[in-house]
Formats: structure tokens, C-alpha cells, sequence
């Protein structure tokens, strides 16, 4: 962050390079809603590190007038961790799909979660593989019919709130890239998180997958389903609000209003330290086909790993002053000849 | 060297060199009393060198062949290179490291054994059918007994050590005996292990008595009456310690960061042998260096790139199955030209293989184990010392050049040690180059625009203003890394890459011939093989056959004067642990027929060995 | 599983080789408990295979007179879903180790629960890595001195029950190597569960970690802190059975019984679809430092990932008839020349 | 060939050969057409050779030149080796796809463009400043204008589509009206249309509708009064289909899991130009096929090995990429013996690269990727129809010598086809060996005691009873395969598991040469080159420059006889799609100065620059 704080416009934040998404493409918001924070930001644009692994969401980088490495396939959030750790005073982003993060890049997003890494995860997840033109995804549904699913996906895809919340994660939101509001301000709240921030994005990709959302953007459909997480207030939802959530011994479920009363529904707060009820509230729904939590789900203080580091340092030059090399070389001991 | 040798001892003999081997059960000390025992040699001045010998890497039942532990050290009073082929004197604590080493030791030889373990139940244990100390096995071998369980238990009688814990401090009355025999100072010792455990406590107070002990007894002990004498060897004048392979390669990296004035960033992966790196890098916070454990060799390198990115030195360690990992974000780093090492201490293979022996079997790995043309820089170890400036050759050639770098040693030079002449690292030199603060061009920052000499691209790190720009794994435009497709960018591109270690050949040392003249054959070696080939080399010559000597530290690219000092020699002998991949690099690039000499059991060279094969391609 | 029972000795199932774990550790318990398992199994010993990756733990194939692979560090819950999904008629055991399964195998092993592979996972968690002589592990706790951590780790552990439920596993048990009854009822119930099982077991490595577990194991603290999971039971523990965990709207909690009353209490039921519940009480302990869940937290029938692929080739068959090679080059219109 | 081209058109001409290009937006439809007027020419009996173009993996704008995709095809009276250089006749859809083709059209070709897209909207994306209509930059080709977007909406106006829809079929306009220039039959692509989308659909209607339109516009429109004939080849008789290469391979596996009589088992990652593979297999269960989409290449080995294990034929297939992170478990199936068959459809490279364009460097990542020593056989694609036999090749040695074999192919020989003679499937050879049932010895099985001709170990699978048995990644000892640290033994089995290859190479088709005689240079090659070498070798005969042609499948071992032939030649010149990685093996093996011809442009070799490479060695 810098004390004398810049003023900026999107255009600041866009490259020369020619945005090369599918007309129609969710990206493009998302690139758009993004651009539009980082003018807001309270941060020099050199301070910011786009971090991508491959996939179409992974080309963002290129279009972001920032510091950026479009790198390999399921690595970003690792390389993330070097660039966070290395300056815990820049602003990491990492750009992923649900390929990129979830499938090859599983085992380095669930270790940067549960080390609480000063990265922002944008996860893309449009539940299939876009760039190699249509396989299905960790998060396609069952039976699913694709190029390489020709029968159905037999395969149980992940929740990736409840993997993340799995994975102690500090910070785990999700919002829609048609939803520009929303998805600025959850971004928002994941830029001011320190440590790792994971936000599932509902993108729509129109070439191979299109409509994957329709339950949560349509038209119609949109408010019996959208479920709005906000922060000190009972969760209510449906065409007119006559839907509600409850946390009981038996998890989180729906309920009607009118049968149980106001009274009776669960108040959000997602800076309970246990993550038990946010599991819960991300079970509601196993994707985004009926009523799904929209919203910060977790959001807990921790220090975040490049921070504790760098104190590990300070404290031992402050314990031992600062390394000298010649007495190290001496350390185990010398004898002298000739 | 093993001619001379020492004959039937009389009193107080004077010798010019002895091969000790300390040899006992994996829970019996043995690296502890074999490092303590060379310690005290080096503060006496002589030169040596050490090696350690550990089972496998999972424990086994105490007294069985796969449990014994071993520590060989190599003492003189001149210039050696290697630990020896043979140990004159085999100290065995039980049958199993008995059974274990007898076959090393060569004829004549002494043998030091604790005669309280040699019982029926650890005969069985050890595979011997009858009392080797009785059946006659050991006839040629000058054999001395001790039973030092006994005498160590009555020595810390009184040291407020209980039970089996006295034993502990039997390889102390070893230490002790064998202390006496080469008359080597008692006070090192007796200071290391006041320092190690605290001057009151039981057990520092059992060791030292049991050590005393073993020292006494060797004085009274009719059979021990006679003693050695290993003068203080005549080394090049300064101030020596004596240091691991790991230790000296963990040093050389702080060195090598200070050198490039950055921080060092070590991302690793624990893997045997490579770990102690990342263990004793660890302990050195207050440098400014930064570990981190990673969850795999994947994140290792991806998180030392992530921080290179972020201008730090970014470095990262492991052995072969770890390299096999790391071939893909190696290939990023080299398409994106950011610095980076690689370490590998390479181990036994294929696959999980043999991971505490030695081997030399990845150096094609380092050159190939990618996909595309993506040719890199590789320099290797030679001994334990030379790790610590292969390291900062391995900074310098990385940031000048703005490439990833592979250093290759090995698990012989990682464990074993050698003294160690200390340079003056107030005086290191500066191979720092500034990063870019401003645009190269009035149209902007060209990120891939090149330095013409050196082909190095500027290294902007985030947090730069003004110079945001973006890189990435894809093919890019020359000067400006937009991305590119156009089919003679992406030839000019592959060839100005690969043009770079053209320019770095020009940067290296050139190649040098040991003991050139009058030899028709040469010796090319690599790595940790070069203390047996130069005294293989050495050996022969005094036995009359003249064979040059050319170890390489550069790999790739190689020296350019290599090819012409070659041609020189009717026959290029290339002695390898492996199956002869220098062999065929010299094959291809220069059309010599390159005659491969390998070794792959796991062990180093003997010098012998070497000596043997020059004389054998002599005739 | 074979229709005439064969019946077995422990010995049956001990392989010729010498066992090389250090005296005292705890996987000499825990191979003794599988042997004598094996043995109680109604299944061939031919029909069971052991994959194992790099670790002490990773021995275990050695040592069992079965089909097995000692494999490379990380991959064995990959190379057993081959094993598993090419013939389902094998008992396909993957025995692992916190290092093993948690940090470099960690993609592998969320993949192969999500899929629901009809593999049997053991995690012997010492919270150490031990074969490479005691660097911490992802699941030892912040702060801990080791070789690589001297002035003590700062990475957040996993909860492995948590993570695996995370991932959509369907059993998520969790035992004691010590306990040797417990072990082997958790375990027979992880091999007649269809699908992927998921068995932490804490295992004590005396050499690198001992007493770790000494809160679950200690003459004294083991009744105080053990909470035993049973299904269709109210959960009660401690010296004299006074505290119990209720489920809240905050998720689950420890009280005392004296305060609540029994009735308050919640009744396990390890089979409710929903798996937040099993994710809350995993949450009662962050480790086996206090209080810990011991049992099974999660058992839910669901499709395993073998039998359904081999639904589809019959399927296949069925609809299409067995592959005819001649049709199939022909498939894309021929001529003839000549 | 570029010799025999077309002159200026007279009527009703006779060819022996053309190179067609039809080039438009990617969402032209241009892949669909080149192929039905690939099938439709195929059907008719000429030979040919096609070869897409893709944008890169990102769709990019409509209009613009990285949105352009292109699909030729060479047809030709006889027997043809490479999709042709430089097409007679271009197709241009819009503007972009003029500039982006123009160059290569032969000077005084064909030039047919779609005027409805030529207006100053397209100039701009596609970076004219000018109409190259009217600015005259079209001189030295012969223009052929039709509105087709204005008749194509005519002709499907009762057809029941609606809007823009009418335009999707204007490539059905460009296919007819090159189908009557060309002579070829219509029913075919009407067939093919109907029975693709139905033939009462709407979409069928406007397709054949537009298809009809174009093709009478030839008839009737003054301007192509001009049409061509090119005679069936007289190909060798048999009954043909055209095969894409990733087709063939696919069908290959399926072919080769019949030949060793186990059933198939994929594991795969998507990666282009590898997915197709895994799509195509994916669409046969019925075969008992099993298709593993896994989480990433490691786990997609992995699982391959795991079923491998289990008794199955594991496959696991990807790109270079995917190659380097599956080094590890590569040397892990080397180690435990099981047979594994490892595809790499090769892509330009190093990192990322520029994943939809040809390149052949990974060839010494196959060879040498891997850590320790680790050899394996390594067998290479010629051309998509080659596929299917290299890969029952690859079957018959995995099996056969129980051995990982890597499978290389390219992203050329992936998406380009040619006519296929079909085999016999019914007389596949039996390459199968029978799984061991009971002990190979009176005291037990032992999983490590070896044929001793092949070397193979036994492959005893879980659930035989009595076999029981445990593998893995330590050295082990010969025979019992229990783990062993012994430095002899570990010698003896690196050096068993390296004979295997020997035998290998005396169990493979020897070397063949081509147009021998007099030639005093020998071209060698491998993988997708050989068409355009071949061709280039046969034109630099024609044109009196005589070189012999020698085209490697076997990469590892390399055909014995193969130095004793190169021996016989002067002159050794190697083209590649690489920096000379093939050269390098050659003269490292025969100590030849072997002398490289790299081409590293994502572009495949055309015949005229081979050719040219001869012709300038030669003088
Ligand atoms: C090592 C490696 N394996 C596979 C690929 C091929 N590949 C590129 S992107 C991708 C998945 C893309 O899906 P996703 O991550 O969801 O991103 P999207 O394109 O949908 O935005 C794959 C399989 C690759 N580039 N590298
Ligand atoms: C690719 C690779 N990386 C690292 C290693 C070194 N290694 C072997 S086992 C192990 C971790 C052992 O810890 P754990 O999995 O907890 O098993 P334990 O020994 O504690 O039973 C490591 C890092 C290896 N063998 N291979
Ligand atoms: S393929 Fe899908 S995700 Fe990729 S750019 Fe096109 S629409 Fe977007
Ligand atoms: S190191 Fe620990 S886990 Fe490994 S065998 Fe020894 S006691 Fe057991
Ligand atoms: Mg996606
Ligand atoms: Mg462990």
C-alpha cells in the first residue's frame, strides 16, 4: 500500500494486448469488474502481481496493465506463494479455472489456503475445460456428456467452498460474473483480507457449457435461487423472500418463512472462527442448479504465511544480529597450517 | 597408495598415512566418534578425508548386516585426495559390522573389536555360523580385543548414568582407545562433548570417562603397547576447517546470494540426500534467507521461481525423482529467462533406487529432461569444499544471464567432508547486476529487448513503477514478449536462446590438463570422481604410465578449448558412475572415440581402480 | 470375494521379509492388526492388493504376503484407482503416511475420494515425516522445532478428517494405532464399505515424535479425552462419562452433561447423507492435543467408480454390440481402388 | 512439384495433381468443408494428403488474422507424400484469411474470395489499409469473385432457416463451387449432410441448398467457364478410408490391445494435440475400452501403471508437457518392469510453446527424461495411417519384453490425414503371451527370474493364487525381487535391464534404404518428416541429384544394421523439426558427422526445401 494513494482509471489498468475470449465470453466481465476495483484500489498499479496458470480464464493476466506471469498448468497458486512470500508488500492475484485450480492444481490451492498465503484466488469456475475445447471439469456435473464423456461423467465433481473450507481456508466467497456488483464487492472483501482469499466465480462459458448457470441468471429464475449471504442479517430468499435458511443439528436447510418464523432462521456471520456452519451453509447446494449461497462465506483473521515469515527473520537477526558469513565458515571449528 | 602401507607394528611408528574405519550398529555412534576422531586430526594438522557410510534409509533391528553404520577417515601428513580405498584399521563394535567390512580391510591390517558382542544371539543375527574371533577367519589380520561394554560400564560407574544407558558411551571408549593408538589431543574431544551436553551433565561426564577410559586402557594393556605417529601435513598455508559437501553448497548459496546482493530463497522438498541443505539453510534466518518446506518438488521450484520473479535468488533442492518432478516449471523458467538453480544431489536411481548411495546417472536428465529445445547452463561439484564456489559460479552465470542453472553433486560429496582452505569472503567478488528501474526505450519497457553482448533480457521485479509487463510459458515477440505465433519469431527465439550458452562458454574457465606432458591417454571426469581419478592418475604415473587429467565443472556448456585439448590424445578414458553419459556427450560433440569407464554399484571410484583401468588401457 | 471362505492364520499373511521399522513403532501394531484382519476376511489373500508410496509407512507392502506395490512418494491413491478400476473384483488398500498422502500426494488422494474409488485408505499420521529423519508434516502443529522448522513450523496444519470430507469422501473414519479392537472394528468397516474409505490412524513414531498422541494414549489423559463415535449413541466422554458434544446453530460443541442434561446430547449417525454434520464434530479438535473424535465420522452408500465404468462398457455392449475392428476403420467411409 | 502447376486456364483442363486451401474466419466452417471435399475427392480415388491449420487454442476475434483457420488438401492422380507446399488454389472466406494465406499461393494460382466480406470493416481487423481487391496487390494471380454471402441467402431462403443463420451455410456455397470446378461427385457430401443433421432438418436443407447454388454458379457464371479433371490414382488395390493420425492411433490401441489379447485400458489428461486420442477411444467402451479422465498426467500415468499392474494394456497419452511430469512414474514402470506404452503427441515447445504447431524436440526428453539409468524403447510415427501400425508395434514390445515403450507422434500427423489401405483386422498377429498361472520354481515364484532370450520377467497378475508377490521403485535383487542395497547386484540389474534393449534390436525390422544406388549421401529421418523428405529425395532424383533416403521408427534401440549403412555414405544429413536432436544420437552412436537440417518454424518440412537442402549439400 502506498501513503500517498493514486488516482486511477479502468484504462490504467488495461494492456495493449487484444482481449481474445469467445465473443460472449463471462471473462470479459469479470476483466471488466476486476479493471474497475483496481482503479479503485488504494494501490500503486506496480504493486500488483497477476499470477495464471493455463486455461482461457489464465489469459487474464496478459490483459491487466500490471506486473503478470501467465505460467503453466495447475502452478499458479505455488508460484503465488513464492512471489507473496518473497515481498509480502505486493498485491498477489491468481487467476484460475476449475481445470487449473481444482484438477491438476489441487494439491498447491489447498496447501496456499491452509498456509494462509497473502494471495487472492479468482477461481473462474464454468465446470468445464474451455481452452482445450469442452472435456468435462472436476465440477461437471454427473452424467455429464462431453468429448470425453461421451456416456456421462461419472464422476462426483467437488464443491469448491466445502474443498476450501476443508482445507482451512481464512477466506472462502462466492459470487457471478453477470452480478457486477456483487462480484466487485466480494473481490473487495477478498483484496482486504490478509491471507488467502478464495472466491468462486460462476463463469459462463457460451461456447462449451453455456447456460451452466441459467438457475442463478436467468431472468426468472434468478430470484427464486440466488441465496444472499450478508453478514448480520437472517439468510432469506426467493421470489419474495419467503424462503429461509436454518442451522440445525442436522446441518443447514430450507425452510419457509411462514412455517418456522423470522425468528427461527439462521443470522449470518462469517467471522465465526469455527467453519462448521459455513460447511453447512455451502452444502445447501451441491452446485448451481436450485438455491445457492451467494456471498462471503467464511472470513476469519490469521496472519498470513509471507508475514510470519518475515517476522522469523527480523526476530533471529534480532536474537543473533545479522548473519556474518566469516564467522559461519568458521562455525565448526579451524586450524591454522604453514 | 596402498603399497605403502603399514608392516607388523613395532613401538611408536611412524607413518605417513593410515585409513581408519569405525564400524558398529546404527545406534552405536559411529558417525559421532568417526567425526569427533577427524576433528581432532584436523586440529592437529593433518590432511584428510572422510566417508560416511549410513544403512539404508529405514532402521533396522539392531546387530543385523542391514543395521551397521560405518565412518571411514583418511589421515596424512601431505596432500591426499580421497577417503582411501582400503582401511588399514577396522574398529567393529559388533559380528554385523564385522561380517560387514572385514572384506575391505586390506591384508595385514589391524582389527579393533569389542569383544562383548561377539555372543551367539548376534552371530546368528550377523549370518555367522561360528565365533569369527575363534574359527580362524581372521588369520592375516592383526586382530586386538577389548571388552569395552564391560570396561565402559565400569567407567561410568559413578557418573550417574543408570542402566542400559551406560552402554551409550561405549563408542566414547572406542573413541578413547583409538585416540591413544595414533596419539591424537584428548582435548577436542573432551571440550566438544562438554559444549555438546553441558559440562554437568551424567551423560557428558560418562562420555568423557569412558573416552578417558579407552585411553587408559590402550597405556596399561600389554597388547596395546604400540603406537603411531602421523605427523601434521604440510597443507597450503591459512586457516582450514573441515566441511560436508551439504554444508559447504548451503554456505556457498549465502555466499552466492551476498555476491549477486540478493536474497537467497530455498524451496525445497526433504529428500534424501538433499535435505541437510534445506536443514542447515534453515538455521540461518538471520541472513536474510528464506526456507520453505514445500509441499512438493512442484511447489518447490514453483515457489523459488515465484520468488525469483519477486527479485530474490530463487534456488531449489532435491535429488533425481525430485528433478523428474520439476522438468516442466524448469522449462517456464527457461522460456521466461528468470534465474534459477536447481540443485540435484543425485542418488542411486532408477526410481526410488538406492537413495543413500552415490550415483552420477542424471546428467543427461539435467541436459534433456525437458520438453522442447530448452538448453540450460550445468556446472558440478568436485569435492566437499569445491561445493562452496560451484555455488556462487551457479549465482553468477543464473543473474548474468538471466537463466536457470543446473548444479549437479552427489550423496558422496554431500555426507563426506575434507578440510578446507577458508577464503577471504570479505572479498567476495561482486557479480550483482542492478534491475531495471526504468524504461529501455522511449516507447516503453521492452522486456525481451537483449543486452548485445551477453543476451541477457533486463530483470524488472513487480513493484517497479512504470515497468509492468507481463511473461509467460508461451512462445513470445523478440524485445517485446508479447505473445507470438509467427513461425521465424518463434526459430529466432529458439536460437538466441540457445545462442546464450554460446556466450557463457566464452565466460567459463577454460578446461585444464593435469599432469599433460608425455601422455598419450587422457582421464575426462566429472564431479565427485575427481579425488579417485587424480590419484588414480597420480598412482599410475608413479608406477610409469603417463595419463592427463580433465575434470569438467561446466557441463554445458563445455569449455571451448575441450575439443582441441582432446585431439591432443590418442585415447580419452571417461571414467563415470553411471553407464557413460560424459561418454557420449564427448562422442557427439567432438567425434572422439571416447572410451567409457563406469561404475554403478552405488560406491565411489577406488583410486585403485582408476590406476588399474590407465594401466590396463596402456598396454 | 470368493464364494468357498477360505480361512487364515495371521501368518498367512506375513510375508518372508524381515520387518525394518525402529523398536517401538507404532506401525508394528498396526501391521499386526491388519494380519490378523486379513486373516478374519472372507477373501482370497490373492484378491487383495496393497499400494503403498515412499515413507516408513510405505513399507507396509513388504511385509504382507499379499499383491503389492511400494510405489513413489505421493501416487499411491492414483496408481490403486488403476488397480481398482480395471478389476473390481480386488481389495485394493493404499497404505500412506502424512507426508505420503497429505502434502505431495495430496491431489491424488482428494481426486480418488471425490470419485469415490473402491479403495481402502490407511494414513498412519505421525505428524512427522520419518523416513527422511523428522522434518515437520502437514499435520504437525504450528510452531513445532524440527530440522527444517528450528525456530518452529508456521504452516497451518490439515485436519485430515476434515479435508477428506471436504472432498466428498463417503467414510471418513479416524483411530488409534495403539487401540488395537477399535483399529480393527474401523477398519473391517472401512473394507465393507463400497467405495472410497478414509482411515487416519494415529501412529506414534518414537524416534521423531513420540508421545504426540500420549493426550489420546496416556494411562491418565486417554479417558479424558477420547470421544468415541457410535452410531445410533448419544456422544459422551471423559474419566466418568460427565461431558458430551451437542450440535448447535454454532456447530458442534463440548458441554457438560450435568448442564444440559442427556437429552441435549447429539446422537451420532454416521449415515446422514449431508456430511456437515461429520464435518462439525471433526472440528472439536484441532489434533490430538484435547478432546478428539475416535470413530466414524462419515458412511454413506454411494456408486463406487469401477463398478460404474464397468456399467458403461456393458452398457456399451449391450446397446452396441461388442466392437467390431473391421466396422470400426470402415465407420468413415471407404473406396476401393484397384 | 512446384515444377508441374497449372498455367493460365483453358477449358476443361487436365491435372495430375492440385493443392487446394480453403482459408476463412474459424467460424467459416472451414475444417468441415476441406474435409467433405476430402472425402468427396477420396471417394472419387485420388490420393491425397490433407493438413489443417487451427488458431491458436484461444478463440480470437472474428475478422481478425489470429481468428483465421485454414484446411488444405492435395489431390493428385498418383501416389503423393505431403499435403503439397504451396497451394494452386486459395479460398478466402474474408479478408483476414487473404492476408493470412496470400503468400503461400504459387505465384499465378487460383485465387477465389468471398467479395460480400471485402468491405472497410474487415480491412481494418485484418490490417489492410486498401481494398487488395482493387489496390492491384493481387496481380500475378488469377481473381475469381463470388457474392456468396448474397447468394448463399438466397438459395436458403425457403428452407426454413432464419436471420444470420442463412450465412452459416456460405462454406457450403465455397465447397460447391470448387466441387464443380474440380469435377467432384456431389451425392457424397449431400449423403453425408443428411445424414449428419437429418434430412428434413432445416440446417440440411440450407447446406445442400447453398452446396447446389455454388456449384451452379460455376455452371452458369461466365467467369468459371474453367474446370479441371484430375484422374483416380491408380493406388496399389485395396479397399481405403482417409484417417486423421490421432484417429489411427486410437485404432491402433484398440487393434494392438486385440493383438496381446488384453483388454485397453487409457489414462489421459486433456492436452492438445493429444485429446482427440482420449475423445476418440472414449466413444468405443463397447470394446471393453476403458477411457480415465484423470486430474492431471501424473495421476493419468499413474493410473495407467495401476491397471498395468492389474493386467490390463495401460496407455497413457499427452504432449510434451504432460511428458515432463510423467518422468518419475516413467522410471518407476522401467523399475518394476510392467509394461506401460507412453504417447507423446509432440508440440512446439520448450514450456508452453505454441501448443497447436508441430515440432519433433522431444525426442532426448524420451531417451533421456528420466533420472538414473533408464532406458527405454522408443518407437516414432511416419504418418497418420502409420499410427495405427506403430502402435500394435508398441503393444508387441511393452508385452513382449515387459517394458514402458514411449510412443512418439506430432500435432502434424494428429490432424492431417491421408487414404488408408485397410487392412486385414481379422488376421491380426497374435502377439499375446499368457499371464503366469503357478511357480516358476519348485521353491516358489520369483517375479524377477527372466526369459532368457527376452529377458522378460514373469507378469503375474493379482488375484492368481500362489503368486502373491510385492514390486516396487528400490533396487532389487535379480530374481526374488526383494529390495537389496548390494552394490554387484545393483550393476548386474542395471546392466540386464539395458541388454533388453539388445535383444530388442535384434527383434525389429532392420533399417530400409531408399533410392540407394549411386546416391553418395544419405538423408536420415524420423517421425512426421518422412513424407516431405521422401518427396524431397525423389524430386532432387529427378532433377539428377541422387540421395538415399533412410527413415527411422525404432529411435531406441536403433536398427542394428543402421551404422554399417550410414557407414556407406559420404555425406549424413539429418532434417529434423528440432535443433538436431537425432543428429546428436547418430554421432555419438557411429561417431558419423552426421550433419543436422533443423527446422523449428511449428511448420512441417515442405518437400521443395529437402529437396533444395540435397541439391546445395551436393555441390
Ligand atoms: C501440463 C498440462 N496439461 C494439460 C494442458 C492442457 N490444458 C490447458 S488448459 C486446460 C484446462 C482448462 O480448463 P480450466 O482450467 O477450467 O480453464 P478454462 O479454459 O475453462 O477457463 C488443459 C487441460 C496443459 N496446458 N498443460
Ligand atoms: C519424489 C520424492 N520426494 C521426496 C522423497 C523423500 N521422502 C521419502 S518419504 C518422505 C516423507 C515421509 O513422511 P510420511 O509420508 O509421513 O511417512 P512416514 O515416514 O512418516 O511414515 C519423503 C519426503 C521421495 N522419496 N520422493
Ligand atoms: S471457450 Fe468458453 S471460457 Fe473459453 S473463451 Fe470461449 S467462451 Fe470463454
Ligand atoms: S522413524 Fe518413526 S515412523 Fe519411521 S520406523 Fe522409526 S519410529 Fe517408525
Ligand atoms: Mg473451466
Ligand atoms: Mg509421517
Amino acid at each position: 500500500m502506498t501513503d500517498t494513494p493514486t488516482r486511477y482509471e479502468r484504462s490504467d489498468f488495461q494492456s495493449d494486448q487484444e482481449v481474445r475470449w469467445c465473443p460472449g465470453c463471462g471473462d470479459y466481465t469479470i476483466l471488466a469488474t476486476v479493471q474497475n476495483l483496481l482503479a479503485e484500489l488504494d494501490v500503486d498499479k506496480d504493486k500488483h502481481v497477476f499470477v495464471s496458470g493455463i486455461g482461457c480464464a489464465a489469459r487474464f493476466p496478459y490483459y491487466v496493465e500490471t506486473y503478470g506471469m501467465h505460467s503453466i498448468h495447475g502452478r499458479a497458486p505455488a508460484i503465488a506463494t513464492g512471489v507473496a512470500t518473497a515481498n509480502p508488500d505486493l498485491t498477489v492475484w491468481v487467476v484460475t479455472g476449475d481445470g487449473d485450480a481444482l484438477s491438476i492444481g489441487g494439491n498447491h490451492l489447498i496447501h496456499a489456503l491452509r498456509r494462509n498465503v497473502n494471495i487472492k484466488i479468482l477461481l473462474f469456475n464454468n465446470q468445464i475445460y474451455g481452452l482445450t475445447k469442452g472435456q468435462y471439469s472436476p465440477t461437471s456435473e454427473v452424467g455429464k456428456r462431453t468429448k470425453t464423456s461421451p456416456t456421462g461423467s461419472i464422476d462426483n465433481p467437488f464443491n469448491p467452498v466445502s474443498l476450501a473450507l476443508g482445507a482451512e481456508a481464512t477466506f472462502v466467497a462466492r459470487t457471478i460474473d453477470m452480478d457486477r456488483t456483487h462480484s466487485a464487492e466480494i473481490i473487495r472483501a477478498a483484496y482486504e483480507h490478509r491471507g488467502a482469499a478464495f472466491v468462486e466465480i460462476y463463469q459462463n462459458c457460451n461456447v462449451f457449457n453455456d447456460k451452466a448457470f441459467i438457475a442463478l441468471t436467468g431472468r426468472t429464475e434468478r430470484e427464486e435461487n440466488r441465496i444472499y449471504l450478508e453478514a448480520g442479517r437472517p439468510i432469506r430468499f426467493g421470489a419474495d423472500n419467503e424462503y429461509g435458511v436454518a442451522m440445525g443439528s442436522r446441518g443447514a436447510t430450507i425452510v419457509k418463512v411462514a412455517d418456522v418464523g423470522e425468528a427461527a432462521l439462521h443470522v449470518h456471520d462469517p467471522e465465526v472462527p469455527e467453519p462448521s456452519v459455513a460447511f453447512a451453509l455451502s452444502r445447501l447446494s451441491a452446485g448451481p442448479y436450485g438455491p445457492t449461497p451467494i456471498g462471503i462465506f467464511r472470513q476469519v483473521e490469521h496472519g498470513a504465511y509471507g508475514d510470519l515469515m518475515q517476522r522469523q527473520l527480523l526476530d533471529a537477526q534480532a536474537r543473533k544480529g545479522p548473519g556474518n558469513l566469516a564467522d559461519l565458515i568458521r562455525s565448526a571449528g579451524t586450524w591454522d597450517a604453514g | 597408495m596402498a603399497d605403502q602401507t603399514m608392516t607388523v607394528p613395532q613401538d611408536r611408528e611412524a607413518l605417513d598415512r593410515v585409513v581408519i574405519r569405525f564400524a558398529g550398529d546404527s545406534g552405536d555412534g559411529m558417525q559421532l566418534v568417526g567425526s569427533r576422531f577427524t576433528a581432532a586430526s584436523a586440529l592437529f594438522g593433518n590432511d584428510l578425508a572422510t566417508l560416511p557410510n549410513f544403512p539404508a534409509e529405514i532402521r533396522a533391528p539392531q546387530g543385523t548386516l542391514p543395521g551397521v553404520s560405518s565412518f571411514q577417515v583418511h589421515i596424512a601428513d601431505w596432500d591426499i585426495l580421497t577417503p582411501g580405498d582400503n582401511p588399514d584399521v577396522l574398529v567393529a563394535m559388533n559380528p554385523a559390522a564385522l561380517k560387514a567390512n572385514i572384506g575391505d580391510l586390506r591384508g595385514g591390517g589391524l582389527l579393533l573389536v569389542n569383544t562383548d558382542s561377539f555372543e551367539e544371539r548376534n552371530f546368528a543375527k550377523a549370518g555367522y555360523d561360528t565365533d569369527p574371533l575363534e574359527d580362524g577367519s581372521l588369520e592375516g589380520y592383526h586382530v586386538l580385543k577389548a571388552p569395552m561394554e564391560e570396561l565402559t560400564k565400569l567407567a561410568v560407574a559413578d557418573t550417574g548414568v543408570k542402566g542400559r544407558a551406560t552402554l551409550r558411551s561405549k563408542n566414547f571408549f572406542a573413541l578413547g582407545l583409538v585416540s591413544w593408538m595414533f596419539n591424537r589431543p584428548t582435548q577436542p574431544v573432551i571440550d566438544w562433548v562438554e559444549r555438546k551436553f553441558g559440562p554437568d551433565e551424567p551423560v557428558a561426564k560418562a562420555n568423557i570417562a569412558a573416552f578417558r577410559a579407552g585411553y587408559n586402557f590402550g597405556i596399561t594393556t600389554e597388547e596395546f603397547h604400540h603406537t603411531y605417529e602421523i605427523e601434521p601435513a604440510t597443507l597450503p598455508p591459512g586457516t582450514y576447517t573441515n566441511v560436508t559437501g551439504n554444508q559447504a553448497l548451503a554456505w556457498g548459496f549465502i555466499a552466492g546470494a551476498q555476491s549477486v546482493k540478493l536474497p537467497l530463497f530455498y524451496g525445497s522438498y526433504p529428500i534424501t540426500p538433499a535435505s541437510s541443505i534445506l536443514e542447515e539453510l534453515a538455521r540461518h534466518k538471520n541472513f536474510g534467507v528464506r526456507t520453505f518446506q514445500a509441499e512438493d518438488e512442484i511447489a518447490a521450484i514453483g515457489i523459488a521461481l515465484g520468488a525469483a520473479f519477486a527479485g530474490h535468488l530463487g534456488v531449489t533442492g532435491t535429488s533425481g525423482p525430485g528433478v523428474a518432478l520439476k522438468g516442466e516449471t524448469i522449462a517456464l523458467a527457461f522460456q521466461t529467462e528468470i534465474p534459477l538453480i536447481i540443485v540435484n544431489v543425485q542418488r542411486a536411481g532408477p526410481s526410488t533406487g538406492m537413495p543413500t548411495k552415490v550415483e552420477q546417472a542424471d546428467l543427461l536428465q539435467a541436459l534433456y529432461g525437458r520438453h522442447g529445445e530448452a538448453p540450460l547452463p550445468v556446472v558440478s561439484v568436485t569435492s566437499p569444499s569445491d561445493a562452496f564456489d560451484t555455488a556462487i559460479e551457479a549465482c553468477r552465470i543464473a543473474v548474468k544471464y538471466m537463466t536457470p542453472v543446473v548444479l549437479l553433486s552427489d550423496g558422496y560429496i554431500a555426507n563426506s567432508s575434507e578440510p578446507w582452505a577458508l577464503p577471504d569472503v570479505e572479498a567476495l567478488p561482486d557479480h550483482s547486476i542492478p534491475f531495471a528501474t526504468s524504461s529501455n526505450t522511449d516507447n516503453g519497457f521492452l522486456p525481451y529487448l537483449r543486452d548485445p553482448e551477453t543476451l541477457r533480457r533486463p530483470w524488472a521485479i513487480p513493484g517497479t513503477p512504470g515497468l509492468e509487463h507481463r511473461v509467460g510459458g508461451l512462445e513470445h515477440e523478440a524485445e517485446t514478449g508479447n505473445v507470438s505465433y509467427d513461425p521465424r519469431n518463434h526459430e529466432a527465439m529458439t536460437i538466441v536462446r540457445e545462442e546464450k550458452l554460446r556466450r557463457i562458454a566464452l565466460d567459463i574457465a577454460p578446461a585444464e590438463v593435469h599432469n599433460g606432458d608425455g601422455a598419450d591417454m587422457v582421464v575426462v571426469g566429472w564431479g565427485s570422481t575427481f579425488g579417485a581419478i587424480r590419484a588414480g592418475v597420480n598412482n599410475a604415473a608413479r608406477g610409469g604410465v603417463m595419463a592427463a587429467h580433465i575434470h569438467l565443472r561446466h557441463l554445458n556448456p563445455l569449455p571451448p578449448n575441450l575439443g582441441e585439448l582432446l585431439a591432443a590424445y590418442d585415447k580419452v578414458l571417461v571414467p563415470e558412475l553411471n553407464r557413460g553419459q560424459l561418454t557420449k556427450m564427448l562422442r557427439a560433440e567432438y567425434l572422439v572415440d571416447a572410451i567409457p569407464y563406469p561404475k554403478i554399484q552405488g560406491l565411489p571410484f577406488k583410486a585403485a581402480e582408476i590406476a588399474a583401468k590407465i594401466v590396463e588401457l596402456a598396454e
